[in-house]
């Protein structure tokens, strides 16, 4: 098993036909995700290397039975997207769109939360489920299928734990990039609900940064509900306050929201944080055992 | 994106929350003729990006030409909490009865609007919730449905101010939730909001963050942006569209990805140096953005050494190795420079560097190893 | 039994301190409701006839523990009153007012909607449960106890049905007064179906008008799903189209909404429809055995 | 509210709706100083809240000062299916090469805004369904998350409009979606939607009904009402807070309470009657309503014979009583009434009738009885 995209994914690229959705999108492809169509208004009726393009997503789910978007839209126009992947009946919008306004995602969180549907991102790298699909832009030669269920804030840093985890002989389930932005469609708790109920995932590694409270609220509900090991990093020791640190989200306010408050959130309800890389790495092998 | 007081409240007056009449001015003489039209009393105040303006001598009071020149010429190029001066605000001066303070700001925690008004204002919100913290109500807005009256007098009765502005504050909050949504705020902020002798209520102090995501849809306020108040390194790299915030150590450090470059920086302190920034090269960063990026370190005098730390995803180490071949050969590089590249295409980035040979240029396989040497090659 | 009001209803009124509010109100408490609160901005901390005045409804539900609002507040001002009754966590809100702007009740009924409370109304003139409870304008008076259940889109043809039934000797359930708006928070389905639930309830009557597709609407779901005898009436044969007749959702679209197609729609169903007042009350005798 | 075409216009501008350049005339005069000030050729619009205009001669071309001037003149006046004439609509003609047709109405049923979009316009939107049901494109819209992008896209890539224009076709609409919240529209339809010869989108018509509960936030849309238009009665009856519709009959009809009032017209007619008119003297009616009422319906010189029909409620029916005897002592009524009072307060009622033993005034016990009396009385 994996969590989210795996082989029942019938994936709508919104944006196909741009530079980024069209490599991403093949790249996607390649891996075995089956990618059903493209969406760029306009282009309805061209086809990708195959991928038909649609004007809509409405039309993508009626003729190719999408199930799954991602919007690889501009920031001006990602929120209209995912708006319109929600009212078109997708189960699972992932949103790669960087710089989206934060009044604009208010709005779609608050709609998101009247319906079923999930939103992963944005301003993520997306999700793998090694050996089954890969949406969005995390490279997916590193990483094997395994029992370590990976999520993360951040993309490149989630790549570099993955290696160090792959390094000692391990593979993931899924890695599910929750992204960096302050108002984030899935929370740590939701894609750990997740890891909590998939056969595969033995260990969840979650990775958070600093900025926000969600660390906080991750460590109390493990503490509740969680009954898979949880090991815990957190980037920004270093942070000043006052400072956005590359992601929309990543930014200590007053003396909310350092990596110092989440690791010891997360170290006083028993969770184990790793102080590097390389350590999270080390404290996996550690409760795994180690294999290769 | 910070904006300054005189800033803010012509987005206030725009979505007509009341503000006094005031000009802003850049010289002494602007700031005279300011004065001159708006009538005495005046107060003139600093306009910088910091709190605390009026302790350190920024905000005073002239009642008459004389006064307001001495006062101009005072305060302009004044220092205050590291920031200097470059402009003024001239503002008809105001009675005081009541200070009340007033904010809407994103909690991210909720994922909503979060409106706050307290009796007490005038200090900071830290200080009234720390001198009496029932002295802060606080009310959460659903971003769908909005502010409505009843969140207003929720507010109101529950703050406890005088039953004669209840109806002015609560027009006043509205008018601000509208400035917060339809100019993309983040956060916006009136301390004071004040009553006066003839109980009016007015926003006397006016301290507004835009989300600068937004900026494409706001013109205006993208216009606002004050290249004079910024760190002369972030203007640079924003201007070549590089993620870049300045710190105060020695060891220039560039990765690819907000969260691996935090994790650099973290790695690197643990491993006891002190990193001079923070410096995104982005995903897919290409050669040109490297020779920006290291040109963008550089131009920092306190850097005396250099860490990479690629990560390869959709980044190529290929092209960050010729960008930084490109670079040495652009730029007269004087400090050691540690370079670890890992995952896409990381053997032809490496083999590119070797071939290149660069003078006191360190290949690391290990992002723990590099930042070690990094260290010890900074001193 | 009855529906949504009765013995434990725990009445706010919104404008209690205005004329209507005031008169009805007390009259309300007369009856023997529960009038628990007044709510007036600016006016907390008074009181009317004993019933405390609040500034806000929140503090109606936290200091008296108000479970259903009265809105008797001016149209400009309504909808801003129910939501807030709404945000209180008030479970049934009856709002009296007439006027309340469209748009404004389009906000409100899609924000009601995300949640579980409940609207009757606006523009109605309330509900009654006789012999337990009164919220709103009816005169209640002219009813008693008994089995018949009332759901109306107007308020004095009601009372001239209502009489009708008394003067036969029915008695009745309840008598909801849904209104005469084109936005009404709740419809004759909302309310048959509470009817269906409720044991003394054995007869249901309902009484439509021109305008809008409810009627039609609601003959298909009796026709589905009914257990219990309806009875129709629908007034408006000789209006034109084109013109609003008195309710601002009285009003003939073209060819849409017109007394007969409505009248049709629910015969072709197998419900009775009185062609007079008169009549609905000789068809419920004859159903349910002439009594008095 | 039912607006005339350049009222419409204007508010559609405001909001940034395309429209062509135009000026309302009430004049000759005017009306050829806005064809001299815009230009020829010019389109000469009489502006009736009635649709045909085209066909009835309402609407003229005019390439010079001498046919603005004939134009003007012959449609001054001018009846169109029962409205006269009053006002023009002098505006820069266009060039046609497609027609379009837009509208964004109330739907009740969906309780949601409905955004409709054809390639076909032109014509009725009726004739269009006629002609090819699939013509037309049919969104609802939620009306807290407003009409995105998205609704527009699929309107116009589903109607199937040319591909060049769905850019400006989108934007129109999400205008015209903003005219509808912002102005409290109950439907704002635009046929045809014209794109011109070189390929712009704009609106050639407008049709606009304002929500007459939402006049008290909208002053200027509010005086736009046009009491030239109205029936002399229901202007009448409007002035004085009735709720009055004119019908065709010879029956005067009072009630209290809409539903009540309906349900009286149609035992009336039941009984072989034709009701003059609906009149809802409003719950809680007092004496002075009643005279007020009294003389609105027999004001219509076809009535012949009045019913009151009171079920009192909150209305008392000695209240009805006296007002009836009030109006009698002040109005020369010379049509037979009958009376049937039930309810609160109901035997005062009589009594104050009996007493007074007003002339031709017939008191009845139940409404069918009543219906019966009057349709006897009338004739």
């Amino acid at each position: 098993m994996s969590v989210l995209v795996g082989k029942d994914t019938r994936l709508v690229v919104c944006g196909l036909t741009g530079r980024e959705g069209r490599f991403h999108g093949l790249n996607n492809r390649n891996y075995g995700t089956n990618v059903v169509a493209g969406m760029t208004p306009g282009k309805g009726g061209q086809d990708v290397e195959g991928i038909p393009v649609y004007n809509t997503v409405h039309d993508a789910v009626e003729k190719e039975g999408a199930n799954t978007a991602m919007v690889f839209v501009p920031p001006a126009g990602a929120a209209d997207s995912i708006l319109e992947a929600l009212d078109a009946g997708i189960e699972l919008v992932i949103a790669i769109t960087e710089g989206i306004p934060v009044h604009d995602m208010l709005r779609v969180y608050t709609h998101l939360k009247r319906g079923n549907a999930r939103l992963v991102g944005p301003n993520c790298p997306g999700i793998l489920s090694p050996g089954k699909a890969n949406v969005g832009i995390i490279p997916a030669h590193f990483f094997s299928e395994g029992n370590v269920g990976l999520v993360s804030r951040s993309g490149t840093l989630t790549y570099q734990i993955g290696n160090e985890l792959a390094q000692r002989g391990f593979g993931n389930s899924s890695i599910v990039g929750i992204g960096g932005d302050p108002i984030a469609g899935s929370s740590f708790i939701d894609i750990i609900q997740l890891f909590e109920q998939d056969d595969e995932t033995e260990l969840i590694v979650m990775c958070g940064e600093i900025g926000g409270e969600e660390e906080e609220r991750t460590a109390e509900y493990i503490a509740e509900h969680a009954t898979k090991p949880v090991i815990g990093y957190i980037a920004g020791f270093t942070a000043p306050p006052g400072k956005t640190m590359g992601h929309a989200g990543a930014i200590i306010s007053g003396s909310k929201g350092t990596a110092q408050a989440k690791a010891e959130a997360l170290e006083a309800k028993g969770v184990r944080v790793g102080r590097t890389p390389t350590e999270v790495a080390e404290i996996a092998a550690s409760m795994l055992g180690a294999k290769a | 994106m910070d904006l300054l007081e005189y800033q803010g409240k012509q987005l206030f007056k725009k979505h007509g929350v009341p503000v006094p009449e005031g000009r802003p001015a850049k010289t002494v003489e602007e700031a005279v003729a300011a004065a001159e039209a708006l009538g005495y009393p005046v107060v003139i105040k600093a306009q910088v990006l910091i709190g605390g303006r009026g302790k350190a001598g920024g905000i005073k009071l002239a009642k008459a030409r004389g006064e307001a020149e001495a006062h101009a010429k005072a305060i302009l190029g004044m220092d205050i909490r590291g920031f200097t001066v470059h402009e003024l605000y001239v503002e008809q001066a105001s009675e005081i009865d009541e200070e009340y303070y007033a904010a809407i700001l994103l909690d991210r925690t909720a994922k909503k609007p979060l409106a706050m008004l307290s009796r007490m204002g005038g200090m900071d919100v830290e200080e009234i919730a720390a001198k009496d913290p029932t002295a802060i109500v606080r009310l959460h807005v659903d971003p769908l449905i909005g502010f409505q009256g009843f969140h207003g007098r929720r507010l109101a009765y529950e703050a406890g101010i005088a039953a004669d502005v209840v109806k002015p504050v609560v027009a006043l909050l509205s008018r601000l939730y509208e400035t917060f949504v339809e100019e993309d705020a983040l956060l916006v902020e009136v301390n004071p909001l004040l009553v006066t002798k003839s109980r009016e209520v007015v926003a006397l102090d006016a301290k507004v963050t835009i989300d600068g995501n937004s900026l494409h849809r706001h013109p205006e306020t993208a216009a606002m942006r004050n290249p004079a108040a910024e760190d002369p390194q972030e203007q640079m790299a924003r201007e070549r569209g590089l993620t870049y915030v300045k710190l105060d150590g020695n060891i220039g450090i560039l990765g690819n990805g907000a969260g691996l470059v935090m994790s650099t920086l973290d790695v690197v302190a643990q491993a006891g140096g002190s990193p001079a920034n923070f410096l995104d090269a982005g995903g897919g960063s290409k050669a040109e953005a490297i020779v920006d990026a290291v040109e963008v370190i550089l131009s920092n005098p306190k850097v005396t050494a250099v860490l990479f730390n690629i990560f390869g995803g959709i980044t190529r180490c290929d092209e960050v190795a010729r960008g930084l071949v490109t670079a040495f050969g652009q730029i007269d590089v004087k400090v050691p420079f540690v370079v670890r590249l890992d995952g896409t295409n990381d053997e032809e980035g490496r083999k590119i560097l070797a071939d290149a040979s660069l003078p006191n240029v360190h290949v690391e396989k290990t992002m723990l190893g590099a930042a070690r040497k990094v260290v010890e090659l900074a001193g």
